[in-house]
């Protein structure tokens, strides 16, 4: 059911001025061909996690703890933290494709967009023929919606968009179990982002891979992913289907974050923001790092750190929750 | 770790030109009888051909090739400061012709220019010198000022700062110039060492002021007395070993700057578990 | 503050920019042909009034922007400030200019010069324009100015460096420095997408709050129509470098009559939406060195008619000062 | 083609002002070429004899701008001038015979330097955190040590000690200049010290560049997902990483080409290597205005030519040019 | 052994005599230019080797003259002409005779072309009395350039010179001379002369071919050092170390003096213009420790006439010929109590490439602030320094002065009023500018007449000048460098045998050598 699971991830960044523990202790399961949506602050570790799911971590960068098993079709299980030089090549992108932030620059800007994906394929299928690679450039070009003659054009004579959907299309060679994507329309604006989305969505109920989606943005989340995860401080706070989360969220940042978005239909609702400013993540608040900002926050939550608990249709990981809904 | 050692360095050689003097207090240029010694007790450097104390001139040497580099490095940034602020702050018809001017001198080669001119020098004291390496190079210190000019004037607090109301004087120096001092840093002590450098290589060909002992010019004579055939190393290395040193100071202390400015460049240890990938 | 409530402060009458682009390919004899970023713009900015500017990236909402700050002249049209059109670039008067209108920009990372201290940034417009003259006043002045936009202790923020503040503080610093000056018309130029989300609200709040309190005109520009809808009066919507619809907020937001701003609400994320708008596809945003001819959404207008790649749509008033330009309403109301 | 048009444009005005500069030099500075060569003939001289001499070499009283334009139209017919120095040689003559070696030597020497350097930077970028940041000190060293320094030394320890190499000369006495096996050997055999004089001191320059670009150029999202999509390392490093960190470093090349011409000057000095920079002190030296204005200009042009030369393997190499010049 | 060195593995054509290697001057690489009347470009050779003198004058001994291609000369009116006699069967090494013509085609050559003519021979015209004949006619007279005429001038062949448009820029590729040598082989790097077979002086020279190859100042250190070299002259740091290296029989040389070196004050300065200063200089110079130290006894201390000595002796008042100097800074002192101090601050300017001088300079400073003369030693560009003390714009300076064929010349460069311009226009010679008629008068005297003794008698005078008025101090007397080797050819000039100056870069002298040297051990 699960094709990723991720247990007690920790993840540091080792300075000068002490470590940044940017990712700590999560655990999250992505299931098979849904769409996981990842939401947070800035700075919340959204990114540093999926890099290690990934395995894309730089130094200072380094895993403390934590594992990643990745289970095929089959049921084998495949631990990706100690896979070596080349199984690791295999895995990434025949597995797990990832599609960045700002496309401008996840192309490499001196070769052509159909060079960038013929590379893939050159790498990870011998065996296709020169005359195959190009054909299955131009149809996954098409499939995203770039015309076959656009192959040839470098990244910056494209614009915004379509270099996004060719990211996309690098991203669909190998078909993929999971594609992590990492704030991939941040940078349009959102006519073109409803656009993308659609395309998303479309290939997904294709092709069947699972999509990790990392955004700050919790409204557009709510309309793509099935289930959604809540990021805060390097901790997983809150995990649920969109669905719930949007009808009654558990965490005290939750609903801070959906009632920050003002809506554009129906009544115009008090928006509550969040007071204060995010942590450093050097030095986090004893107990719930978010219980300086937190309007609900009792004694007990600057001792106590609160652990992610199973409910229904979603986990939560507030003192307030045990037990109980949030009111 | 970079910027303490070359800092270090720097603070070392700085130390012996200002006061070195004043404690050896022997004349550099005192010859005597006792020509061509090895290091000893007496002459911890051994003398040259002519009798003179590699030690003391070395001390010596120290303040007249730091002071041409420095000074050089203080004219060259002065004119590189003005060139690419100005041009790149007021733009237009100014900065065209200013960078049309830069790009020359740029590509020009130094060397060859600063020999020729040299040729010609009527006084070859440490001041002309110093003048003709700064004249020769100034022009990359001002083409990445005026970069960065330019790129720090479209820069929203220089925005701000004209539409409060701040007059172009003050936006270029208290707005611009401060955000820029790493690169003029940077840039000084480049120059620094092309100065060092080119003064050696001018003394060397024997194209400087001869009787003033610099470490050139130390050089020089080493070549002239074939220092190296008759075996005497130790005439011959420690003013090329100085030079090279003092260079390696500023250019880690260079270093240290780029680092500060852009921490990728940083040298890292690489935990095991992260190597691994 | 001499104007009352509404009246129009600052006014763009027809302004037009265009860019004669510093790199880009020549035309025909060797001239390179301008970016239209801006044509036949009117906007008008009134007292106490959020009026919000909404568009796409690169539409040219900072250019209108800036075109109303003066930071560059433009191509044609004017500006006005209370009625009077402004022709000073440089002296006194347009030191004056300076004083009625500021600027607040996007990035407050980028805003505030890293080697000025937070009470640097708001003493020098109170020196330049004289509102302070001794030291002691400076300092009062510039605590009351942290206070005004909620930066408390006072006297702990006055000796820091903007590295020390978190965005939203900086952005607060940068209002305060644009209030320093005392003006009548704030110009805020995507003053908050640089922000967390979490954070926008305050920054938000703090401009409504200054605008409503200190009757200031208040120009929000940002490509969030959501919060367009929330934080102001009116809404004028801007396609490819052309004004394309303005109204009331409620008004346009809930009943859009341009296909664009339909198209635009309709493609913002909301949760609350029943079912995810049809996939089709919109194409992208024009070139604006060879705009389409007409209205110039025609190529990726859902409802396009022949006579939209012909000419530009007239003005089409509404009522309630909501008016578009577009051939649709056009037809439409003459129907 | 308008980037490289404009390019061009701008050498050309750089060749201008060379020229220029050329020709206002020695007339602006004090001295007189026929006294100082009296004076190191020791006075054999008399005066009367000076001023048909001075006549001869063409020393001349007419205005400035008539020497000017003078100048002007004898260079666009190739004429420099006779050499003082080797008089009556045309210094045309002088270049020619001495260029070739020149360039032969430091085109490839700096050849090498830039591929090894570019390479060992592009590796320790790659490498960081293993033993190859030690190289890093070194070549800091390196980078400031004066050429002819490392000449000396190398000199004295492979040439006059362990006598592996010729010290002095282009080519051994006994061969015969000329396309023959015999002959290019001795060339190679006696260019090596030098060049490996001038590989070592501008090599560390390269990769400490090099370095830096790439460092930066590793973090960028594509060379981080060139990695994602499973590329080889190789691939990697040098089909994405490398290949956009070398741009950059081209114009800096191109525009050290100035410094290493400056270096290798001392170098043939130190290697009495029959180059254009032994040539030039020789014209310093005697004062020999045509025969310095000949080099100098040449060593100019020379310069600009390979600056241009970068330029067009900039716009060979980056798309981005490309599509402007459209 | 080591026969041939690096530079010798090459063809030795006649016999089995080895091919001499031999480095004249500092070159990177060699033009191909064999006019002798060039001054510089020109490779050395041509001129006596190649191409002849009339006469041989040897400075190591004033006033003998060796016939060569002539065999007598005669002055007549008043010293404004004079006729040679010339050899008989001379050939040109193409085979031409050689004949009264050629030294008319040749002097009318340099009055032609004023650039071609460096010692400025007021040639009025020739004239050919017979074939062995000729008579030369000068504007003034010109005994005292008897030297010039017939020592300096060499002898170029007229049925190729004649075909030549412009004789100044003729580079003379396949010299033609009457010399024991002809140009076989020519490269940048190297060029070789070998024997002239039809040289009339039969079975001479005994060494078959001379190479000449291509040494900058650095190689050649090398070059010695490692033994390539059988021929050099050359300023050598360590000659020990360097060259002679424990083997004095086989490394010879032999540096006599040529020239000498002196400390010009300038007589134009208020201070320096009293002789009691100069005077308190010189007695304060420690010239023995100058010539230790700055010229490593490559030399030997000046008399204080200037004349060079040995050889020199007759030139000198007999009163003077045993004169030395000797250090006396009591006397010194004495002798400047009379003057300001503060006055007594003086620059020293030397050329600072010459770095011998400028440790000399160093040495001269220590020396005089003992008598409490401050000096400022200032080394400056070597055009700088040409061009400062052409003008008379420095208090002190050092500054060498060629010898002549006798020591007269010397001494009329050092001291003639003539050549003494005012101050700020540039002289050529005479720097300190030295105003005396009895000098004046002494040196027309000379020019006046062909008379050896009366000569003599003349230049008795001016050295007597040099030592009582002081107007220029002597130091040392520069050495002509020669380092040659014994263990191919034998028979080099030496103190006991001073045949000819010894150093390889002095024509004709070194023809002279060339022609006298004789296998090693036969
Ligand atoms: N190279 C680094 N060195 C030190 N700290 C780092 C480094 N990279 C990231 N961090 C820190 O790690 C934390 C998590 O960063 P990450 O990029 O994962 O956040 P994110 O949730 O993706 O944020 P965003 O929404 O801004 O992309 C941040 O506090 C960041 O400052
Ligand atoms: N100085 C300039 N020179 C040339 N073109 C310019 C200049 N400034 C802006 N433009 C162009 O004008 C158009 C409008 O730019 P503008 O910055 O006003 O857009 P915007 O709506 O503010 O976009 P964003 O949302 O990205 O800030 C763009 O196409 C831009 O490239
Ligand atoms: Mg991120
Ligand atoms: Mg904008």
């Amino acid at each position: 059911m699960n094709v990723l699971e991720v247990r007690d991830l920790s993840v540091d960044y080792l300075s000068g001025s002490g470590a940044v523990h940017a990712v700590s202790g999560v655990s999250l399961d992505l299931r098979r061909g849904e769409i996981l949506g990842l939401a947070g602050e800035s700075g919340s570790g959204k990114s540093t996690m999926a890099n290690a799911v990934a395995r894309l971590l730089r130094p200072p960068a380094t895993v403390t703890s934590g594992t990643v098993t990745y289970r095929r079709q089959d049921g084998t299980a495949v631990d990706v933290l100690s896979l070596g030089k080349n199984e690791l090549r295999a895995f990434r992108w025949k597995e797990l494709a990832v599609v960045f932030q700002s496309a401008m620059n996840s192309l490499n800007p001196v070769s052509t967009v159909g060079a960038q994906i013929d590379d893939v394929l050159r790498i990870h299928a011998p065996g296709m023929s020169r005359a195959e690679r190009t054909e299955r450039a131009v149809e996954l070009l098409q499939r995203v919606g770039i015309s076959a003659d656009r192959r040839r054009s470098y990244p910056h004579e494209l614009s915004g968009g379509m270099r996004q959907r060719a990211a996309i299309a690098i991203a669909l060679a190998l078909n993929p179990e999971i594609i992590i994507m990492d704030e991939p329309t941040t940078a349009l604006d959102v006519v073109v982002q409803r656009d993308i989305l659609a395309e998303i969505r479309a290939l997904r109920e294709e092709y069947g891979f699972a999509v990790v989606f990392i955004t700050h943005d919790l409204s557009l989340l709510m309309e793509i992913s099935d289930r959604i995860a809540i990021m805060y401080a390097g901790r997983v706070v809150e995990t649920g289907t969109a669905k719930a989360l949007h009808r009654a969220p558990r965490h005290p940042y939750t609903l801070g974050l959906l009632r920050s978005f003002p809506r554009l239909r129906g009544p115009r609702e008090e928006l509550l923001g969040i007071p204060g400013t995010p942590p450093d993540l050097r030095t986090l608040p004893p107990g719930c790092a978010f219980h300086p900002r937190c309007a609900k926050a009792m004694e007990e939550c600057s001792q106590t750190l609160p652990v992610l608990r199973s409910e229904a249709d979603g986990e939560v990981a507030c003192l307030l929750n045990d037990g109980r809904g949030l009111s | 770790m970079k910027i303490k050692i070359g800092a270090g360095i720097l603070a070392f050689f700085a130390l012996v030109a200002i006061f070195g003097p004043l404690f050896i207090g022997a004349d550099p240029a005192a010859t005597s009888d006792a020509g061509l010694q090895p290091p000893s007790a007496e002459h911890w450097l051994g003398t040259t051909q002519t009798g003179q104390d590699v030690l003391v001139q070395l001390v010596y040497g120290a303040r007249v090739s730091l002071g041409v580099g420095v000074l050089s490095a203080v004219i060259a940034t002065v004119l590189a400061v003005a060139v690419g602020l100005v041009g790149g702050y007021i733009g237009g018809a100014v900065d065209e012709v200013l960078s049309v001017l830069t790009n020359i001198f740029l590509v020009l080669p130094a060397l060859p220019l600063i020999i020729v001119l040299a040729g010609y020098l009527p006084q070859r004291g440490v001041t002309s010198v110093a003048v003709v390496i700064a004249v020769t190079g100034w022009a990359w210190g001002a083409r990445v000022l005026r970069a960065q000019t330019l790129s720090v004037r479209r820069r929203d607090f220089v925005q701000a700062a004209r539409a409060s109301g701040e007059g172009p004087l003050r936006i270029v120096f208290f707005e611009i110039l401060p955000v820029l001092l790493p690169v003029i840093a940077t840039s000084f002590l480049a120059t620094v060492v092309s100065a060092i450098l080119a003064e050696a290589g001018l003394s060397f060909l024997g194209l400087a002021d001869l009787s003033t002992v610099s470490w050139g010019s130390m050089l020089y004579f080493a070549q002239n007395g074939q220092a190296l055939l008759i075996g005497a190393w130790w005439w011959f290395i420690p003013p090329g070993l100085c030079i090279a040193l003092i260079g390696t100071g500023l250019a880690l202390v260079n270093f240290g700057i780029d680092e500060i400015a852009n921490p990728r460049l940083r040298t890292i240890k690489v935990p095991r578990k992260a190597r691994a990938s | 503050m001499n104007t009352a409530m509404n009246d129009v402060v600052l006014e763009g009458r027809n302004l037009t920019k265009h860019f004669t682009a510093a790199r880009g390919p020549r035309g025909r004899f060797g001239k390179r042909p301008p970016v239209r970023a801006v044509e036949d713009v009117s906007i008008a900015l009134r007292a106490g009034t959020v009026t919000a500017l909404v568009g796409e990236s690169g539409c040219g909402k900072s250019t209108v922007a800036r075109l109303l700050a003066q930071v560059y002249p433009a191509t044609s049209g004017e500006v006005l400030l209370n009625g009077e059109p402004v022709r000073a670039h440089r002296g006194p008067a347009f030191k004056e200019y300076r004083r009625q209108v500021q600027l607040i920009f996007q990035d407050p990372f980028a805003s505030l010069n890293p080697f000025h201290r937070v009470r640097y940034h708001l003493a020098r417009p109170l020196r330049l324009h004289g509102h302070a003259r001794t030291d002691a006043e400076e300092r009062e002045q510039v605590a009351e100015l942290l206070e005004r936009v909620s930066l408390t202790p006072v006297e702990q923020f006055m000796d820091k460096m903007p590295h020390e503040l978190s965005g939203g503080q900086r952005q607060r610093v940068a209002i305060a420095r644009a209030l320093a000056v005392r003006p009548v018309a704030l110009i805020a130029d995507e003053p908050v997408s640089m922000l967390d989300v979490s954070i926008r609200l305050g920054v938000l709040r703090l401009l409504e709050g200054l605008a409503r309190d200190n009757g200031l005109a208040l120009l929000y520009i940002t490509h969030d129509i959501a919060s367009a809808r929330y934080f102001a009066e009116d809404i004028t919507v801007m396609y490819a470098g052309r004004l394309i619809e303005s109204g009331p907020s409620e008004e346009l937001t809930q009943s859009p009559r341009h296909p664009y701003t339909q198209l635009l609400l309709e493609s913002a994320p909301d949760p609350d939406r029943v079912a995810p708008p049809a996939g089709e596809r919109h194409g992208e945003p024009p070139s604006l060195i060879a705009p389409p001819s007409g209205c110039r959404f025609h190529p990726r207008c859902p409802v396009a008619l022949p006579v939209c790649s012909a000419e530009v749509p007239g003005r089409t008033e509404l009522g309630d000062g909501h008016w578009t330009h577009c051939w649709q309403a056009e037809a439409a109301v003459t129907r | 083609m308008r980037f490289l048009a404009r390019r061009l444009g701008f050498y050309l005005l750089t060749a201008w002002a060379a020229i220029t500069l050329n020709f206002l030099i020695p007339r602006l500075m004090p001295g007189d070429p026929v006294e100082l060569l009296v004076a190191r003939m020791k006075g054999n001289v008399e005066p009367a004899a000076i001023d048909a001499m001075r006549k001869a070499f063409g020393i001349s009283d007419a205005s400035l701008w008539q020497q000017y334009v003078d100048y002007l139209v004898n260079l666009s017919h190739g004429e420099l001038g006779r050499s003082i120095t080797f008089y009556p040689t045309e210094v045309s003559t002088v270049i020619a015979d001495s260029l070739p070696w020149t360039i032969g030597l430091v085109g490839v020497a700096t050849l090498i330097s830039y591929l090894i350097g570019t390479a060992l930077g592009v590796i320790m970028a790659w490498k960081r955190g293993t033993w190859l940041d030690g190289v890093l000190p070194a070549a800091t060293f390196m980078h400031a040590v004066p050429y002819f320094w490392v000449a000396l030394a190398l000199v004295f320890v492979f040439g006059v000690t362990l006598q592996w190499f010729p010290v002095s000369r282009a080519y051994g006495l006994d061969v015969t200049p000329g396309f023959n096996a015999e002959f290019v050997q001795s060339v190679l055999y006696h260019a090596a010290l030098p060049a490996i004089t001038i590989v070592v001191a501008s090599m560390a320059d390269r990769i400490l560049g090099m370095r830096n670009v790439m460092v930066t150029t590793l973090g960028e999202d594509y060379v981080v997902m060139a990695e994602a999509k499973g590329l080889t390392s190789r691939r990697v490093m040098w089909a994405y990483a490398a290949r956009n960190a070398i741009l950059p470093n081209i114009t800096s090349f191109a525009l050290s080409l100035g410094f290493v011409v400056g270096g290798s000057v001392l170098t043939e000095i130190v290697f009495s290597y029959p180059g254009i920079g032994s040539m030039l002190l020789k014209g310093v030296e005697n004062e020999d205005f045509p025969l310095m204005q000949g080099i100098f200009l040449v060593i100019s042009l020379a310069v600009l030519v390979a600056n241009f030369l970068a330029d067009l393997a900039y716009v060979v190499l980056d798309p981005r040019t490309r599509q402007e010049s459209e | 052994g080591c026969s041939g060195g690096g530079g010798g593995g090459g063809a030795a054509k006649s016999g089995d005599a080895p091919p001499l290697v031999v480095h004249a001057v500092d070159a990177g690489t060699f033009q191909e230019d064999f006019n002798p009347y060039h001054l510089e470009g020109v490779n050395f050779g041509t001129s006596g080797m190649i191409h002849e003198t009339l006469m041989f004058f040897n400075k190591l001994k004033p006033g003998e003259i060796t016939p060569w291609l002539a065999l007598e000369h005669k002055w007549s009116d008043k010293g404004k002409s004079v006729t040679f006699t010339l050899r008989q069967n001379v050939k040109w090494s193409d085979g031409k005779p050689f004949t009264a013509d050629d030294v008319a085609f040749t002097f009318d050559m340099l009055k032609k072309h004023p650039q071609l003519n460096k010692s400025a021979l007021e040639i009025e015209g020739t004239e050919v009395l017979a074939p062995d004949k000729v008579r030369i006619d000068f504007a003034a007279t010109s005994y005292a350039k008897l030297y010039d005429i017939a020592g300096n001038s060499p002898i170029v062949p007229k049925h190729i010179w004649e075909k030549e448009k412009d004789p100044a820029t003729f580079t003379n590729p396949k010299p033609v001379g009457t010399g024991p040598y002809t140009l076989s082989k020519f490269s940048a790097q190297l060029y070789e002369l070998v024997k002239n077979p039809s040289y009339w002086q039969p079975g001479k020279p005994e060494v078959p071919v001379v190479r000449f190859p291509a040494y900058t100042a650095n190689a050649l250190q090398t070059a010695l050092q490692q033994g390539e070299v059988d021929w050099a002259g050359a300023f050598v740091p360590d000659i020990d170390k360097i060259y002679v290296q424990g083997k004095p029989e086989q490394n010879k040389y032999f540096f006599p003096p040529e020239g000498l070196v002196t400390l010009l004050p300038n007589l134009t300065h208020p201070v320096l213009g009293k002789p009691e200063v100069r005077q308190a200089i010189s007695l304060a110079i420690d010239r023995e420790k100058i010539v230790r130290i700055a010229e490593r006894d490559y030399t030997k201390v000046a008399h204080p006439s200037g004349v060079t000595m040995p050889g020199g002796e007759a030139y000198v008042p007999e009163e003077y010929r045993d004169a030395a100097y000797k250090v006396d800074i009591e006397k010194a002192k004495e002798l400047l109590k009379g003057i300001d101090p503060a006055q007594l601050t003086f620059e020293l300017l030397v050329p600072s490439p010459y770095t011998d001088w400028v440790n000399a300079a160093q040495l001269i400073r220590e020396d005089l602030a003992k008598v409490g003369i401050t000096v400022e030693t200032r080394g400056v560009a070597f055009q700088d320094w040409v061009s400062k003390v052409g003008k008379g714009d420095y208090d002190l300076s050092i500054r060498g002065t060629p010898a002549g064929p006798t020591p007269y010349f010397q001494l009329r460069s050092l001291l003639y009023g003539k050549l003494a311009k005012p101050v700020g226009e540039s002289s050529t010679g005479n720097y300190e500018r030295w105003k005396d008629e009895e000098t004046d008068k002494l040196i027309a005297e000379y020019a006046a007449t062909e008379d050896l003794a009366e000569q003599q008698k003349a230049t008795q005078g001016l050295a007597k000048i040099m030592i009582e008025k002081l107007p220029a101090l002597p130091l040392f007397y520069s050495p002509s460098w020669a380092q040659f080797r014994t263990n191919k050819y034998v028979g080099w000039p030496s103190e006991q045998d001073p045949y000819a100056m010894p150093s390889p870069y002095t024509s004709p002298d070194a023809a002279m050598v060339l022609l006298r040297l004789k296998p090693a051990g036969t």
